[in-house]
């Protein structure tokens, strides 16, 4: 199974270990992602911020480039590239806007652009759960989890297309199926303050802080998570919220990708945990074997394998 | 001096062309393409090519069209006071010189049978008159007959010069233009065609080769004595008329066919105005003795083709000494359900009357 | 003919943008026009005199008002023209108001408009015909649809008033929303106490007959002889034994039943009788919940009855009522308020709408009149109501306000605090509407007696802290800062909708309802009650938001009406119906085929099939005419020759 | 009273008297602006609105009609706009072989509390006629004459029934005729070519009957006038179906009637053979297989590739014979459903809107309004009584206007629309050819695609599509204004 991808930019530098845990869960689950050659920034935040037809400019080239390369959906790990890539090609279909965008890029934008997805959705599609509990070395078997999706992979709504808006279950149902319990987190969807860190960091850390306050008070052993931004909040500045509110959480806050990686069996290593600021040493220990399927339940694929 | 022209086929359109010049509209049968090609009589302009083939629809509507405006009426009144209001009236008088080319004798012949009620009658009809006067028709020779036509048996023939002023008969490069009225003679005479000359034997050749062509001819001069009999034998007209669907094709496309209605259509406008029309009715619709009282002296289609009969080749000859019948044959080739009015005419003909009937039973 | 015509001014309604002078003055070129004026109000008394006048001195013998909607003023001008000797359908309207002058500020255009829109009601009364209207007797009965307390006001008005009622209600007992209520406001009166005995009197009414956890099923006729057939549900008791004695409630070991009266706060028992007042006070089996009726073996209550009247082989029954005129009052329900992800889609068990906190505080609850948390039976210490929980929300297609929310709420911080002395209440508004009578005093006694904290602004998200309370997370939009409230239990005032299956009932009784399923009356202002299907009254909550005062006053209303319209024993037929030519009719029934009232039958003229009109059946819709090929039957008033001459009038110009 | 002025168009509406009016009267109430173009008529239900109301206002110089009644399901008569919606789709789609824009017709549904959407409906349906322009008067249109042509595409057979055939049918029709009044059938008529109606009420009447391909007439035409008499027809498949759909419509009995049913592979089209023959005087010894037609004309040999002159007619022909028979003579196996376009049709549909107006309109300069397409279709059951020719209801003026006879042709197809059994007798014997079965034809294709594939007269018990509605159309999507 081959998906087109688009990495994003923090994929090259704040969340390496996303990408890495990304690309070696895909991997062991049988999914190349062949990434678009020469793909540019999605045009998010700062540019949108600036001018939206050229930050619209910058995503019509990405899918331009993928739907030259053949692709007919296109996958990102990051909600903030995606909501871009979706916006830009809702605006495409009006003619007059698709002009404007033309005339910015070198050769005008292809007529048929690809869909765009997100990682998580894709691998939902192309792999089923029980295939995924089926490929899983370790059990995740008595984690207490909390699944964290941020407030922009499902937001807009009609835009995103991604479950429930308000609760989605999407990593519920992985972590689930792989032994995982996993709690109800009515946070799941709060916004962690975002790119507010910088400008106006007690913003941040309260709400960072409130999202790992409930967290730790329905007895996670950790917020899982999916975006990158949201995760640099809620791990790299942990402290900053441990401090507005007035108490310790030591809350690992590792990507969901991550922890599907521990659950395949992959190493540490490969999956970038060095990479986390709140260490996640006390999870692992309680990864255990997975049990071995009664025979009955033994899938023939895994025997061919 | 003879007035024989002679019209070589290539020069037909600028003959035409010259008469349009003179003022003439000059209608000329026109191939309609369709699921069943047609031919119609329509107004010619330069360029449009020439059917001389016989037309589907006889060229009546140039006496007597479809439908006719005779009059206008309109109120009017003043805001001020629009309890009071006028009247006036304003009758059509247009009528522009019209030459008719290449109708056929039989077509012509139509023009004849219906001057005579229109013009010669107790009351002159302007309408009929005016267009009549303006009209000048220039009929082709049948080169044969044709399986339906029966000119022959109605007194007339593929050349009858009856009702046309010119008449045109083909010869091998082009056609001999006969003088029929003084008005046909003097168009030709003003005309910028050849003398006939010589040729004009050859059309005479030409005319007395098609009426041999024709099939015998049958004896139609009791029709009208006959048809008076078995007027009442509502048998023989059921029987006759039994397929016959009450639509009038037969009549629509008849040139000797001239009843109308008269209604009067509002148009609208600021105030109150319309016009009165005239138009083709057809003696087949059941309409057509409807009274206001509902009651209809002919509520049957036996009945009501018995008038159409009984017009053409017996009450019509009564008045006027000739059947109001041309031969055409068109309402036999159109008929939906092919009912053939020379096939009724005959059995009538043949038919034994009440008296003869009761006489054998006793 | 001799037709005058009236260009009304309406003061400046019309007259401002259209000049009525100018109208008039080309109406009176029109055929047959022969009188043209334009008054300044025609339907006032000098105006409508005026007509009158010019009947006569004109010698009129048809009239054409251009003035507001045919909808508005065509029976009033009918009457007008008839008072001065002609027949009340020689007279044609046209609308040049609602739809010319309050459309277009165009003078020129308006004008020109409503010249035409003259011209079109000229022609079209060229064609008009005398029309005789015709009496029919009427049954003098009423049909209330719905024990609330609007229907309930209304059934005893009309009974009282003499008229013989069928009472329909679809629970097992009358009260409807009313009586789920703890108090009412602004008075904190109980309710049980103001409603019960008007429920007793129900029951006792010898004029009233009342058919409780019933339903309509079909309605066939129209004004004044409609035929109702109503579809008794199975109770599984028959209720002409049980008493009510409660023993088989008691006894029944199936306790995990949904409780519907109490809004299902806490379970109950698979037979029930919804409360103690209850009328008609029988029990009603769940089946959901019935162990006998889902194939476990049971029939405790069944033995229990000291009455032997559990049946559970009952099945639905059918009873058919004749009246001749309906009186609608379905009230309203809840809108499903789990749709908003950002209260938690009802997953937390102490965010709880409104009507379980009446529940909750009544003493006739579950707990007694005990406020106390669902999820852990604690005493709430710290409350908040959450206001407009599915009312005035675009986003969710609820535009509207659903009217008493702000009173209620009120009324239950008010109580919050009476229950429990040391409790904090917190309410999230975004205005607070209190404008009845001795309202407004209420909300300030809330927030000044009872210490209420009203917070302007919306609830962005309400989730439990993980300690056993709730974060409630908003915006104090007149501090314009977040607000974030640690809450025991949170009250959502959840916005109204029509009562399910409004809109099927609506169907079947051929009226009309809005984009929300509300009952639509004939004029917002002027026929409030009334719908536009001749008949058929409104009365309460089904026809928009309104609290109690004001449905009660509804159903006395619509009581009135019922009242007047049976002060007759006969009713005038409109005469504008179908009316079929014989002699074009060929009796191929396709009229008899899709007329919508069985209003055409064949018989047999001359020996011939024809259709025939029954005169007080037909609707005057003319499906029929439109259906008729031939163009037989005719629509009088509507006939093919008057929509053609509009139509001519319009396009041939 | 002036023509509008420049900057306005003619735009007609409908509005049933309970909702849509209501809703004007609503937007009216809040002020809410319109352009001013729209003139209103007030109907009782959208219902009563006759499509023929539409086309009439569209012939006569409307530039755009609106329809609006109740949302479906809210009549205030229950039904009314079920059927509307119906009769009103098949108008839209039908408007296009006129040469009419369809976009100048629309319906939709407003509430009486819809004022802003009634805004909305006026402002949208506005700006949409504008955007068209100022309608094409028919009238006006130049015609499309010489451009008329089409070539025949069907390779079909033609039908022959056997001697042995034919000796079976006469012998069964002689064993019933002794209960019958009489029998239809057909018999030879001027000539070899030409067959007509042949009414058996005699064993001698009997001996004439020809049952082959030259016998086009729909004899089904005759039987409403035959009511309450007993009477035996010999029906094909086209017959058959007129059959079924009078008894449909209720306007024969079934127990009056005895059905002898022949199976039919195509008939020939003789105004197109007329045409290839020329002006004869004698037809002699015919003889017709399948595929070829001999005939000596005055004396000469012509053979003829029947192929070449089959009907259009049998070009949509379903085969099948509907379950009407009481006695079958021959093999149906050959009988298959023929879906090819009638060229006609094909024709109309290969123009443009203003080609197939100009087509029309130069069509209605031959129209003679000789109404043998109206007599000859057994499906007008109005007879004597058509509305084209009453004076009350007062259709249409007696003026024989191109405009006057298109609306008459308009309303024999609409009035036809989900019953035309697609015999072709309209056309076949319109003496100046005009191509009308392709108003048919087209009509027929819409009620296919609107009611599951809907064939008027396959079956008995069907109701026909325009006389009955579903709550929920499959097939019709509303426009909206949202």
């Amino acid at each position: 199974m081959q998906l087109a991808y688009f990495p994003g930019c923090s994929a090259k530098g704040s969340s390496l270990d996303y990408e890495l845990s990304t690309q070696a869960v895909m991997a062991a689950l049988g999914i190349t992602l062949k990434e678009i050659a020469d793909w540019n920034c999605c045009g998010s935040t700062p540019a949108h911020a600036v001018s939206s037809l050229l930050s619209s400019a910058l995503c019509a080239r990405n899918l331009d480039l993928a739907a030259r390369a053949g692709a007919d959906l296109l996958a990102t790990p990051c909600p903030s590239c995606l909501s871009n890539l979706k916006a830009t090609s809702k605006r495409l279909e009006d003619a007059s806007f698709r002009q404007k965008v033309n005339a910015l890029l070198d050769a005008p934008c292809a007529e048929t652009l690809p869909k765009t997805t997100s990682v998580m959705q894709a691998m939902a599609e192309l792999v089923s759960l029980d295939e995924l509990a089926q490929k899983a070395k370790l059990s995740l078997k008595g984690l207490k989890l909390v699944a964290y999706y941020g407030c922009l992979m499902s937001r807009p709504a009609e835009l995103m297309q991604f479950e429930d808006p308000e609760n989605p279950m999407l990593m519920e149902r992985m972590l689930t199926a792989l032994g995982a319990e996993m709690l109800d987190f009515p946070l799941k969807t709060a916004c962690c303050g975002a790119a507010f860190g910088i400008p106006q960091r007690p913003l941040t850390a309260k709400n960072s802080g409130r999202i790992l306050e409930l967290a730790a008070n329905l007895g996670a052993d950790a917020i899982v998570t999916c975006c990158p931004l949201c995760q640099m909040n809620l791990d790299l500045r942990q402290a900053q919220a441990e401090k507005a509110m007035g108490r310790r959480f030591a809350l690992p806050a590792p990507y969901y990708t991550q922890i599907l990686g521990l659950a395949l069996g992959l190493s540490p290593e490969d999956l970038g945990l060095a990479k986390l600021v709140v260490p996640m040493d006390g999870l692992l220990a309680k990864l255990t074997p997975k049990q071995a399927p009664l025979a009955s339940e033994a899938p023939s694929s895994e025997v061919s394998e | 001096m003879s007035s024989d022209r002679f019209l070589a086929h290539t020069a037909i359109g600028d003959f035409l062309e010259g008469l349009v010049q003179t003022g003439y509209t000059v209608y000329c049968p026109q191939k309609e393409p369709g699921v069943r090609q047609s031919v119609i009589f329509a107004p010619w302009q330069k360029g449009l090519p020439i059917s001389l083939e016989k037309a589907t629809v006889a060229p009546k509507h140039l006496v007597l069209p479809q439908s006719e405006v005779l009059f206008r009426y309109s109120k009017h009144k003043e805001s001020a006071e629009p309890a009071k209001q006028s009247l006036t009236l304003d009758a059509n008088e247009i009528f522009t010189p019209t030459l008719l080319f290449a109708s056929r004798p039989c077509d012509a012949r139509g023009f004849a049978i219906l001057d005579r009620p229109f013009l010669q009658g107790l009351f002159r009809d302007p309408y009929y008159a005016r267009r009549r006067e303006a009209l000048c028709v220039v009929s082709l020779t049948c080169p044969s007959g044709c399986a339906t036509c029966f000119c022959h048996w109605t007194g007339a023939g593929p050349s009858s010069p009856e009702g046309s002023d010119i008449l045109m008969t083909e010869i091998a490069e082009g056609f001999v233009l006969q003088g029929i009225t003084d008005k046909g003679k003097e168009l030709l005479l003003a005309s910028k065609l050849p003398e006939a000359g010589e040729k004009s034997q050859e059309a005479t050749k030409a005319r007395k080769a098609a009426w041999q062509s024709l099939s015998p001819v049958q004896d139609l001069s009791t029709a009208p004595q006959k048809l008076a009999e078995i007027f009442a034998d509502q048998a023989f007209w059921s029987q006759a008329t039994q397929a016959c669907l009450a639509c009038g094709a037969c009549t629509y496309l008849c040139p000797t066919c001239y009843c109308f209605n008269i209604t009067d259509e509002s148009l609208d406008g600021e105030n109150e105005q319309g016009v009165r029309l005239r138009s083709w009715d057809t003696c087949m619709a059941k309409q057509f003795t409807e009274e206001a009282s509902g009651h209809n002296p002919r509520p049957d289609k036996a009945q009501r083709m018995r008038n159409r009969i009984s017009h053409k080749f017996s009450s019509y000859p009564e008045n006027w000494g000739s059947f109001s019948c041309s031969g055409c044959g068109r309402c036999v080739t159109h008929c939906p359900v092919g009912l053939d009015i020379r096939e009724i005419v005959l059995k009538a003909i043949h038919a034994k009357t009440a008296q003869q009937n009761e006489k054998e039973t006793s | 003919m001799r037709i005058g015509v009236f260009i009304c001014h309406c003061g400046s309604n019309i007259a401002g943008t259209v000049d009525c002078a100018q109208v008039a003055a080309k109406a009176a070129l029109f055929p047959d026009v022969v009188y043209a004026t334009d008054p300044m109000y025609t339907c006032a008394e000098p105006g409508q005199a005026a007509i009158e006048e010019a009947i006569h001195s004109h010698k009129l013998d048809g009239v054409v008002v251009a003035s507001c909607s045919p909808r508005m003023h065509e029976p009033t001008f009918r009457k007008t023209v008839e008072r001065a000797g002609l027949n009340p359908y020689m007279f044609e309207m046209a609308n040049i108001r609602e739809h010319v002058s309050w459309i277009g500020r165009d003078i020129e255009a308006n004008t020109r408009k409503a010249t035409e829109l003259v011209r079109l009601a000229v022609e079209k009364l060229r064609h008009n015909r005398p029309l005789q209207a015709q009496e029919f007797p009427i049954t003098r009965r009423v049909l209330i649809i719905g024990g609330g307390v609007a229907g309930i006001q209304a059934a005893l008005d009309c009974a009282d008033g003499g008229i013989p009622v069928v009472l329909v209600e679809r629970e097992a007992t009358i009260g409807g929303k009313m009586a789920k209520l703890d108090k009412t406001f602004p008075t904190v009166d109980c309710s049980a106490c103001i409603l019960g005995p008007k429920m007793v009197d129900v029951a006792q009414h010898p004029l009233i007959t009342l058919y409780a956890h019933a339903e309509i099923e079909a309605i066939s006729g129209y004004v004044g002889n409609f035929s109702v057939s109503i579809r008794q549900r199975t109770t599984y008791v028959d209720w002409s034994k049980c008493t009510g004695c409660g023993t088989c409630t008691e006894k029944c070991p199936s306790k995990k039943s949904y409780d519907h009266f109490n809004e299902g706060i806490a379970p109950t028992t698979a037979i029930t009788i919804a409360f103690p007042q209850a009328i008609p006070k029988k029990a009603v089996i769940n089946k959901d919940f019935c162990r006998q009726l889902n194939g476990k073996k049971c029939a405790v209550c069944a033995k229990v009855c000291p009455t032997g009247a559990i049946d559970f082989a009952m099945e639905d029954s059918f009873v058919t009522e004749n009246v001749g005129s309906i009186v609608v009052a379905t009230g309203y329900d809840l809108m499903d308020w789990t749709i908003y992800g950002q209260y938690g889609h009802g997953r937390y068990p102490d965010v709880i709408t409104s009507l379980a906190y009446e529940r909750l505080m009544n003493a006739s609850g579950p707990t007694g009149g005990h406020i106390v948390r669902p999820s852990d039976g604690k005493e709430p210490k710290s409350v908040v109501f959450v206001q407009c929980v599915g009312s005035r929300d675009p986003a969710i297609g609820r535009p509207y306000c659903s009217g008493f929310c702000c009173m209620y709420t009120a009324k239950q911080a008010i109580l919050t605090k009476d229950h429990i002395q040391d409790s904090q209440s917190y309410v999230f508004y975004m205005d607070i509407r209190a404008p009845g009578k001795m309202y407004d005093e209420f909300t300030r006694r809330a927030q000044e007696e009872y210490g209420t904290h009203y917070i302007r602004g919306r609830v962005s998200q309400i989730f439990p802290d993980g300690q056993g309370q709730l974060t409630v997370l908003g915006m104090d939009t007149l501090l314009g800062r977040p607000v974030e409230i640690k809450a025991d239990l949170v009250v959502l005032a959840v916005g109204i909708e029509a009562s399910r299956g409004a809109r099927e009932l609506a169907e079947k009784l051929r009226i009309s309802y809005d984009a929300y399923g509300f009952f639509l009356e004939s004029h917002v202002k002027l026929k409030p009650v009334e719908t536009n299907t001749a008949g058929v009254f409104l009365a309460g909550v089904c026809q928009g938001a309104k609290d109690i005062p004001a449905s009660v006053a509804q159903g006395s209303a619509a009581a009135a009406k019922v009242l007047t319209l049976f002060a007759r024993e006969t009713l005038a037929s409109n005469p504008q119906i179908a009316q079929v030519t014989a002699k074009r009719c060929v009796g191929c029934g396709k009229c008899l085929r899709c007329c919508p009232f069985g209003a055409i039958k064949s018989s047999l003229v001359k020996g011939e099939e024809k259709a025939e009109v029954i005169a007080t059946m037909c609707q005057g819709c003319g499906l029929c005419t439109a259906t008729c090929p031939q163009g037989a039957i005719q629509l009088a008033h509507a006939t093919d020759d008057h929509i053609l001459a509009e139509v001519n009038a319009l396009c041939r110009l | 009273m002036p023509a509008l002025a420049n900057n306005e168009l003619r735009i007609v509406g409908f509005l049933c008297n309970w909702c849509s009016y209501g809703g004007a009267d609503t937007a009216g109430v809040a002020r809410a602006s319109q352009p001013t173009d729209l003139r209103i008529i007030r109907v009782p239900c959208s219902g009563r609105v006759d499509p023929l109301f539409v086309l009439k206002a569209l012939l006569n110089g409307a530039d755009g009609v609106l329809v609006s009644g109740c949302h479906p399901r809210d009549c205030h008569y229950g039904t009314g706009n079920f059927y509307a919606r119906r009769r009103l789709e098949v108008l839209k789609r039908f408007l296009p072989i006129l040469g009419i824009d369809p976009a100048r017709f629309s319906y939709t549904w407003v509430s009486a509390s819809e004022g802003q959407r009634w805004q909305k409906v006026v402002s949208r349906f506005t700006e949409e006629i504008h955007a068209l322009g100022p309608a094409p008067r028919f009238e006006a249109v130049e015609p499309l004459a010489k451009a008329c042509s089409w070539t025949q595409e069907s390779k079909g057979p033609v039908s022959v029934i056997s001697p042995e055939l034919l000796e079976q049918l006469k012998k069964a029709i002689a064993d019933k005729l002794p209960e019958l009044d009489c029998v239809l059938g057909w018999q030879e008529g001027r000539d070899l070519l030409h067959s007509v109606p042949l009414f058996i009420r005699s064993e001698d009447d009997l001996t004439k009957l020809r049952c082959d391909a030259t016998c086009h007439n729909n004899l089904v035409r005759y039987l409403p006038d035959l009511k309450g008499q007993k009477v035996g027809i010999i029906v094909r498949s086209c017959e058959a179906r007129s059959v079924v759909q009078l008894l449909q419509e209720g306007l024969i009995s079934r127990e009056e009637l005895v059905v002898f049913a022949l199976p039919c592979q195509g008939l020939l089209d003789l105004p197109r053979l007329e045409e290839a023959l020329g002006r004869y005087q004698r037809l002699e010894d015919l003889t017709l297989t399948e595929t070829t037609l001999r005939l000596r004309v005055d004396g000469q040999e012509r053979v003829f590739q029947t192929a070449d002159f089959r009907q259009s007619r049998c070009e949509q022909c379903p085969g099948e014979l509907p379950a009407i028979a009481d006695q079958s003579f021959g093999d149906f196996s050959g009988q298959t459903a023929s879906q090819t376009l009638p060229p006609e049709l094909a024709f109309l549909d290969s123009l443009n809107l203003q080609e197939r107006m100009g087509f029309w309109r130069a069509c209605m300069e031959r129209c003679i309004l000789c109404h043998a397409c109206r007599n000859s279709c057994p499906m007008c059951v109005c007879r004597d009584q058509c509305i084209a020719e009453s004076r009350e209801p007062h259709w249409q003026s007696a003026e024989a206007s191109v405009k006057e006879k298109f609306f008459f042709q308009i309303i024999h197809a609409l009035h036809l629309a989900g019953r035309c059994t697609g015999c072709g007798e309209c056309q076949a014997n319109c003496p100046v050819g005009l191509p009308i079965f392709a108003l048919r034809a087209h009509l027929n294709r819409i009620v296919s695609e609107l009611f599951d594939g809907y064939q008027a007269g396959c079956d008995p018990k069907a109701v026909p599509p325009l006389l009955t509605y579903s709550q929920e159309e499959a097939h019709i999507h509303e426009r909206s204004w949202e």
